[in-house]
């Protein structure tokens, strides 16, 4: 084997090895696609026979829509079993435009890809806030709806007794032609899902399925990316509709059925969600095997599902995923670990100045003493709970802010009704003269509010560049750009700031607690934010690692910046802080600077203890 | 009675706590301080057995209970009350509490008998015990998973985080029944963040920080203790000045 | 992690054996004669497409075992493959695809045929179907034939009879209300019998759908009803036909049922509660309802096997039987093994020489494959008998 | 009042249903499809009974009872105690429990061909004429059956040590774990109790609905459909959406077009859930 070779597997075996999440792939993990389509475009000279060609080809239509769903499934983690109808839409789409109007061929496939789509925006648009079983159960209804639609709307698909004699495109008319084509199609999908995992929309979708919150407070909005996603996956699944109809020369409603957009999912995970190559395979084995033990005629559906049970207990990232992990650990062993990928950060000493952050590109230079935020009679009911109570308060550029107050005083209720996370309160809140009430909150991420989490939100499964490249997403370089880093240095920087250059490239669940805060504070700086709610940066740090975050904050503030800091470690605020407001049982009890604080009674006798009083 | 030796334990990838010892004798208090994050609630959910551990070994009156189900340790003895309370919130208080007493198979008189008692300890839910837990103040919440973890008859209560959430006065009544509960002779493992309060009420303490035990002694020992006054009590060192 | 080991070996060996057994088919020795059946055995219509291959493989043993078909002076045996689709068309297509080697595919349903139609000619197979659809025959596919009706020569002879009967009972039968199974029989039924039926002087009061998976039918019966109809016309296999006659009398309807597929017999009372409907049922029924008729009564009691039951009261065994009794003897009779055309043309002279049949079908058009066929109304009594109430069988 | 007649005891069976469900669902957090397959094996098991051995059809109701508790309980064993413990329980739930479903029917099929049957039943054959309102007192039976069953169960759950066992688990699952209920027995009970309904439901179908091996299916969709609507987590919402949906049917294939009967309670989710998409009797809940 060639070392050539051997590089090139092992870059396949760990894009293979994408478990259970989809993560970002390698930027040279597309030369797996190379051995598929070779291995593909060679099989029907080793096969032939009419009848295996046709069950190949259906393999890799099958394929085409496995990959539609797989974006929906591996990428949002969505189980939807309305895809099959999505494909039935574009079939029928060609089938009646050629059949019945005499559009040729490939306008009517053009136009199959496009009311596909659309179906799939309809999709989308009735799922859109429904999640686990909900939007399960949604498609599923969907897929119901679209086989009674076809089956009632007899005057332009025929009802329930189908259309046959659907034309074949034009120059494909053969067995192994139509393979071929399909085979193209395939290739082109497998290639605009490689990019895709690569592009903003990929990060997006992943930071999304992680954690929509953390999503949408880095400015993504997950509403019109999941939108995109869905519009994508239709479009896929619209290319394998024509196809399927030509392939099949008979078309029913039979084929929209939850049967059959059940078999789609089996195909996806059996092979391995969010794999370039699962979504293939899984359907190569189900088809395949079940063609091959037809002779079995009942007892081929119980082997069908003992195969099933066996690769969800044991196959656990589907056969593509499960192999290639066990193919990568082996190869670990072999040749001790892998080589981390290349860094793709430039290395150097970054820039110290951050003229990124200055106020300056998010309308006018930073005036100190100016008030940025403002709000006043914050009030937030769960049921009878009032978890914020009549709480004012206002914020000035270059000053850092602390709330303080005893855990379940309401300061993280207050957080999430500054960015947006918390809704159906009252009271009035402006950040830079906007009113906030009407703001979803990735369109305040977008004004500049950025925020850390209490409990660390971060993508674990992903390096840490590139969460903090997702958490860029608002700031991507000028379309043609290849850098991965979208703004020249500007990532740079956020690693040195943050004293995690080394440990750029590694995956974030492996860090410590310590390292796991700075990521989330480098990605809530990412989004460049001209206010910073930090909810407990210091806790869980080590008291060496203080001072290094302490500096940071400082010298954000000296840049313009405001900052929000809820603390329970005094000396930290005491030093930092300009202003402080203290919270109880959802009420604002006392204000003032550090001093007037420690010593204010109240605050002594509801938060610092009674004890020393 | 409770004897943790060099334990590990984690999730997925990550490794949560490497090597921890640690042991509580009969009837005594005893303390885990750390900041957010540092394994307390790991190490404390791995001896109820919520979380498997990798490696060490766990003993509880002289047997092995890692790897034991969470219901069969509670039968022994070892009883948790969580972090967060984990109420049944469209349940009553009196079913809560009956259903504190679950693992003892006993009949329901006796149960009626045990509520009153353990009433006796939180006399302001006496007139709740209709109501159901999720409509109670955050404070007679902590009460009654105090309460429901009472009718398991401990021999040894583990508290997680007790004071979490609630008002000083609060904070200072629970801490006082967690006291009268330890003066029934029933031994305390007490993990909290108000390292001040914790430390009035314990005998001895551990510092937990990522995942390892740092420093360990009697409750004087670590109220002196520069790093321990540093790290958990700059507090109340501030509220002094 | 051993398990996990166990359980990797364990799919794999599996999937290493099955796909072995897979690889090796089974080569015939003396170049046999290949028919494929197309049927569904699993889902839904596994009870109509099981009986239907029954029948099928009670003829090729009769044929095997004496000796096969007669060629040009030399014997070959015939060779039936099944293929379940499960009435899903792109697995007709794999089917139709792997069994297109066949001389003639033969499918039970309109669902399993229509796939096979845009290769069928191509492929050079004759296709052999119970379709009563009239599109089956219309396309100017040259390869199609029928074992059954075309509905469209068969619905008018249905509402003949039907008034005739009525007349000769003096019953009151103007108006109809149908229901339709969702398929595409039921429209096409709708339509040819609302034709037929409006010509003689009847009305239509409704129309209501429903898919043969549904099976509280009470809301759908309860619209209908509304309409005060004379009769309901059903237009589904028996044990759905049962579901709708016995939930239609729950809610108070006493007219008449008139069956467009199901003949009533034994095939219908087992599948209803109460016995007195049944006398009101009649039905519309090809020859091999009437064990009166000789040809039927020989068949029924040779294969009066309690294996064969269900499949003859379905009257799905007669036509898996009669259609490839029949295709042997076309072959027999063109004199070639491999010629689909020959042979599709020979049907016409070896459909002759087995009059009468049990099925009565009486003459085939060979331009189209459609088939003529005696029809006689039935009506069946409680004991599960049927006869013919306008005396044409005793 | 017919129609309102016919929705109410098409509702009654899916609240039947529909309550199985989502007492599987809330202690084990897998969409039981292969309920649907219980049902049948209740319907098949009691038609043996009957038919078969020609014992009365109470006895055959218990038979249908015992035969699905059985399977259940092997079901839990077996698959989904397992699937449980894979990383994505949600879809290896979603997944094995309709491979099973399949696996179940394929069987039976496979030991007593797809041939349609009749559970014989004494009260099919019996009509009520209650008002004009017509019904057969199977139906009627099967309505009522369904209430009490499903009042039983509430019964248990409210009443019995075991049944507060299982709420607690309803309502947090680690609250239970830790006063010492085990999950996996809890598991084990809820898909008991849920399977011998299912069986009990299909041997009150029998009669009226023929036994075959996919039997089930419908049901259990619509059942399925109940559950999600009642926001997966409210029994109480469970029977009132399981009713409502009966009745929405009935009126729907009545009044409205009747060609789209079998999609109007598909329409009525889509719309219920693009109005409240997590169902449409959930609360919303402070999280502290």
């Amino acid at each position: 084997m060639s070392v050539m070779s051997k590089a090139v597997l092992t870059r396949a075996a760990s894009g293979l090895s994408a478990g259970l999440r989809s993560r970002e792939p390698g930027r040279r993990e597309w030369l797996i696609i190379v051995p598929i389509v070779a291995v593909c475009a060679l099989l029907p000279l080793v096969i032939q026979g009419r009848y295996e060609v046709g069950v190949m080809t259906l393999i890799l239509i099958y394929a085409i829509a496995a990959y539609g769903l797989d974006l929906v499934l591996g990428h949002l983690g969505l189980v939807s079993v309305a895809h099959a109808a999505l494909l039935t839409v574009g079939a029928y789409t060609l089938v009646i435009l050629t059949t019945k109007y005499g559009v040729g061929y490939w306008w009517a496939a053009l136009a199959g890809v496009g009311v596909t789509t659309l179906a799939g925006l309809l999709l989308a648009g009735i799922t859109m806030r429904s999640r686990g079983h909900y939007f399960s159960v949604s498609s599923l209804a969907f897929a119901a709806v679209t086989v009674v639609v076809i089956t009632q709307w007899t005057s332009l698909t025929n009802g329930a007794s189908g259309i046959y004699a659907i034309p074949t495109p034009p120059g494909f008319d053969s067995t192994i032609s139509l393979f071929y084509l399909s085979l193209i199609v395939l290739t082109a999908v497998l290639v605009a899902m490689f990019l895709l995992t690569r592009s903003t929309l990929g990060r997006n979708l992943r930071a999304i399925q992680a954690d929509e919150v953390l999503a949408a407070s880095l400015g993504i909005n997950v509403v019109a990316t999941k939108l995109k996603a869905f519009t994508v996956s239709a479009a896929i699944v619209g290319l394998a509709g024509p196809l399927f109809a030509s392939w099949i020369s008979y078309i029913t409603p039979s084929s929209a059925s939850i049967m059959e957009g059940f078999n789609l999912l089996v195909y996806v995970i059996i092979g391995g969600s969010a794999t370039l190559a699962g979504p293939l395979v899984g359907v190569a084995l189900v088809v395949g095997v079940t063609e091959a033990f037809r002779f079995t005629e009942l007892y081929q559906t119980l082997i069908f599902s003992g195969i099933v049970f066996l690769v969800l207990l044991f196959f656990r990232g589907g056969v593509v995923g499960s192999v290639a992990r066990a193919w990568s650990r082996v190869a670990v062993r072999r040749r001790g670990p892998e080589p981390a990928e290349v860094p793709e950060v430039a290395v150097g000493p970054g820039p110290v100045a951050l003229p990124h952050l200055s106020p300056a590109d998010r309308g006018g230079p930073a005036e100190p003493g100016k008030v940025l935020f403002e709000a006043r009679s914050l009030t937030k009911k769960y049921g009878g709970v009032t978890a914020v109570s009549d709480v004012s308060l206002a914020a000035r550029e270059g000053e850092i802010i602390g709330v303080i107050g005893p855990n379940g005083a309401g300061k993280s209720t207050l957080f999430g009704l500054i960015s947006g996370v918390v809704g159906g309160w009252s009271g009035s809140a402006s950040f830079a003269g906007r009113d906030l009430r009407r703001l979803a909150v990735h369109e305040r991420a977008r004004l500049g509010i950025g925020r850390t989490f209490q409990t660390n939100r971060l993508l674990n499964d992903e390096t840490v560049l590139q969460n903090l490249v997702t958490a860029a997403y608002l700031h991507r370089p000028a379309r043609g750009s290849r850098s991965a880093d979208p703004d020249d240095g500007f990532l740079n920087t956020i690693l040195d700031l943050t004293g995690l250059r080394a440990k750029a490239n590694e995956v974030v669940s492996g860090l410590s607690i310590e390292e796991q805060k700075l990521v989330g504070v480098g990605m809530a700086l990412a989004v460049r934010p001209r206010m910073l709610l930090l909810d407990e940066p210091f806790a869980g740090l080590r008291e060496s690692e203080t001072p290094r975050l302490m500096r940071l904050l400082e010298w954000l503030r000296d840049q313009g910046m405001v900052i929000l800091l809820v603390e329970h470690k005094m000396r930290v605020l005491m030093s930092l802080c300009s202003h402080v407001y203290v919270l109880d049982s959802g009420q604002l009890i006392a204000e003032g600077s550090p001093d007037q604080i420690v010593n204010d009674p109240r605050v002594i006798s509801a938060y610092l203890g009674t004890k020393n009083a | 009675m409770l004897e943790v030796s060099d334990i590990t334990a984690g999730y997925g990838n990550s490794t949560v706590l490497t090597g921890v010892s640690l042991s509580i004798e009969r009837g005594e208090a005893v303390t885990v301080l750390g900041a957010n994050g540092a394994g307390k609630s790991t190490l404390i959910q791995a001896i109820a057995g919520l979380t498997p551990i990798r490696g060490g070994e766990i003993r509880f009156e002289g047997e092995r209970i890692h790897g034991l189900s969470a219901a069969r340790i509670v039968r022994r003895g070892l009883v948790l009350c969580p972090e967060g309370r984990h109420l049944f919130p469209q349940m009553s208080v009196r079913e809560n509490l009956m259903l504190g007493a679950y693992s003892h198979k006993i009949r329901r008189s006796a149960i009626a008998a045990q509520i009153d008692e353990v009433l006796e300890i939180f006399p302001a839910l006496k007139e709740k015990r209709t109501v159901y837990a999720g409509s109670l103040s955050g404070g007679e919440q902590q009460m009654v998973a105090i309460g429901r973890a009472l009718m398991a008859k401990p021999r040894l209560l583990l508290l997680d985080e007790p004071s979490l959430g609630l008002a000083p006065l609060l904070v200072q009544t629970v801490m006082r029944v967690v006291g009268e509960i330890n003066q029934r002779g029933i031994a305390i493992g007490l993990v909290e963040q108000n390292a001040a309060a914790a430390l009035e009420l314990v005998s001895r303490g551990y510092v937990l920080e990522a995942g390892s035990v740092v420093i360990q002694g009697s409750a004087q020992e670590l109220s002196s203790d520069d790093r321990v006054r540093a790290a958990y009590l700059g507090v109340v060192e501030q509220a002094a000045d | 992690m051993k398990k996990r080991a166990i359980g990797y070996g364990l799919v794999l060996s599996l999937l290493g054996s099955l796909t072995a057994c897979g690889g090796s088919g089974s080569a015939g020795n003396d170049e046999p004669i290949k028919i494929g059946i197309i049927t569904p055995l699993t889902g839904n219509a596994a009870a109509y497409g099981s009986g239907f291959w029954l029948g099928v493989q009670a003829a090729e043993n009769e044929i095997n075992k004496s000796g096969g078909i007669l060629v040009n002076g030399k014997r070959h045996k015939l060779q039936a493959t099944v293929c379940d689709d499960q009435f899903v068309p792109s697995k007709s297509v794999s089917c139709g695809q792997k069994l297109s080697e066949s001389l003639m595919i033969y499918t039970p349903a309109t669902q399993s045929s229509f796939p096979l139609m845009g290769f069928n000619q191509k492929d050079d197979f004759i296709l052999m179907s119970t379709s009563q659809t009239p599109a089956f025959t219309s396309q100017g596919n040259k390869l199609v034939v029928r074992s059954t009706y075309n509905l469209e020569r068969q619905i008018p002879d249905l509402a003949r009879l039907v008034g005739e009967y009525a007349k000769k009972e003096k019953l009151t039968l103007k108006s109809v209300a149908i229901m339709e199974v969702g398929s595409d029989f039921g429209p096409a039924f709708t339509e040819a019998f609302s034709k037929a039926w409006k010509a003689g002087g009847g009305t239509i009061t409704g129309t209501a759908s429903y898919d043969t998976v549904t099976t509280d039918l009470t809301s759908q019966l309860t619209s209908l009803l509304r309409g005060n109809p004379d009769a309901i016309a059903i237009t589904t296999v028996c044990q759905s036909a049962a579901l709708v006659m016995d939930q239609a009398r729950h809610l108070g309807f006493k007219g008449t049922f008139i069956n467009a597929v199901c003949a009533g017999g034994t095939g219908m009372t087992k599948y209803m509660g109460n016995s007195e409907i049944i006398g009101s049922n009649i039905a519309t029924v090809k020859t091999n309802a009437f064990d009166s008729i000789p040809v039927v009564g020989a068949f029924h009691k040779k294969y009066s096997d309690e294996k064969y039951k269900s499949a003859i009261e379905q009257q799905i065994f007669e036509f898996g039987y009669f259609g490839v009794e029949w295709f042997a003897k076309a072959v027999s009779t063109a004199g070639t093994t491999s010629d689909s055309a020959k042979v599709h043309a020979a049907l016409e002279p070896a459909l002759q020489t087995l009059q009468p049949n049990i099925l009565g079908i009486t003459e085939y058009f060979p331009d189209t494959g459609d088939i003529e066929m005696t029809t006689y109304l039935a009506q069946t009594k409680p004991d599960g008998q049927s006869f013919d109430p306008l005396g044409g069988q005793k | 009042m017919q129609v309102l007649a016919n929705g109410l005891a098409l509702g009654a069976i899916y609240a039947l249903v529909a309550s199985c469900l989502l007492l599987i669902f809330g202690i084990l957090e897998i969409p039981d499809f292969a309920l649907g397959g219980r049902i049948m094996v209740g319907g098949y098991a009691g038609y043996f009974v009957a038919e078969n051995l020609g014992l009365h059809y109470w006895i055959a109701v218990v038979a249908a009872a015992l035969a699905a508790g059985l399977l259940g309980v092997v079901s839990e064993l077996a698959v989904y105690r397992w699937l449980r413990n894979t990383p994505r329980p949600l879809l290896s739930g979603f997944i094995g429990a309709l491979v099973l479903l399949t696996a179940t029917e394929i069987t039976v099929q496979l030991l007593f061909t797809a041939d349609f049957r009749k559970l014989p039943s004494p009260y099919e054959s019996q009509i009520l004429d209650f008002a004009g309102i017509r019904m057969t007192e199977q139906r009627l039976l099967a309505g009522v059956v369904a209430l009490v069953l499903i009042a039983a169960l509430h019964a248990y759950l409210r009443g019995t040590r075991g049944g507060r066992a299982m709420r607690a688990t309803l309502e947090d699952r680690r609250g239970a774990e830790i006063v010492g209920i085990s999950p996996a027995k809890t598991a084990l009970i809820a898909m008991l109790l849920g399977s011998c309904m299912a069986g009990v439901a299909g041997a009150l179908l029998g009669p009226m609905y023929l036994v075959y091996p996919t039997m089930g299916d419908a049901i259990l969709i619509k059942g399925l459909i109940v559950i999600v609507l009642a926001g997966m987590r409210s029994s109480l919402g469970a029977i009132s959406a399981a009713l409502l949906l009966g009745i929405a049917e009935s009126f729907g294939a009545s009044y409205l077009s009747v060609g789209f009967s079998d999609a109007y309670a598909f329409i009525f989710l889509i719309i219920a859930l693009m109005v409240r998409p997590n169902g449409l009797f959930t609360k919303s809940v402070l999280v502290r």
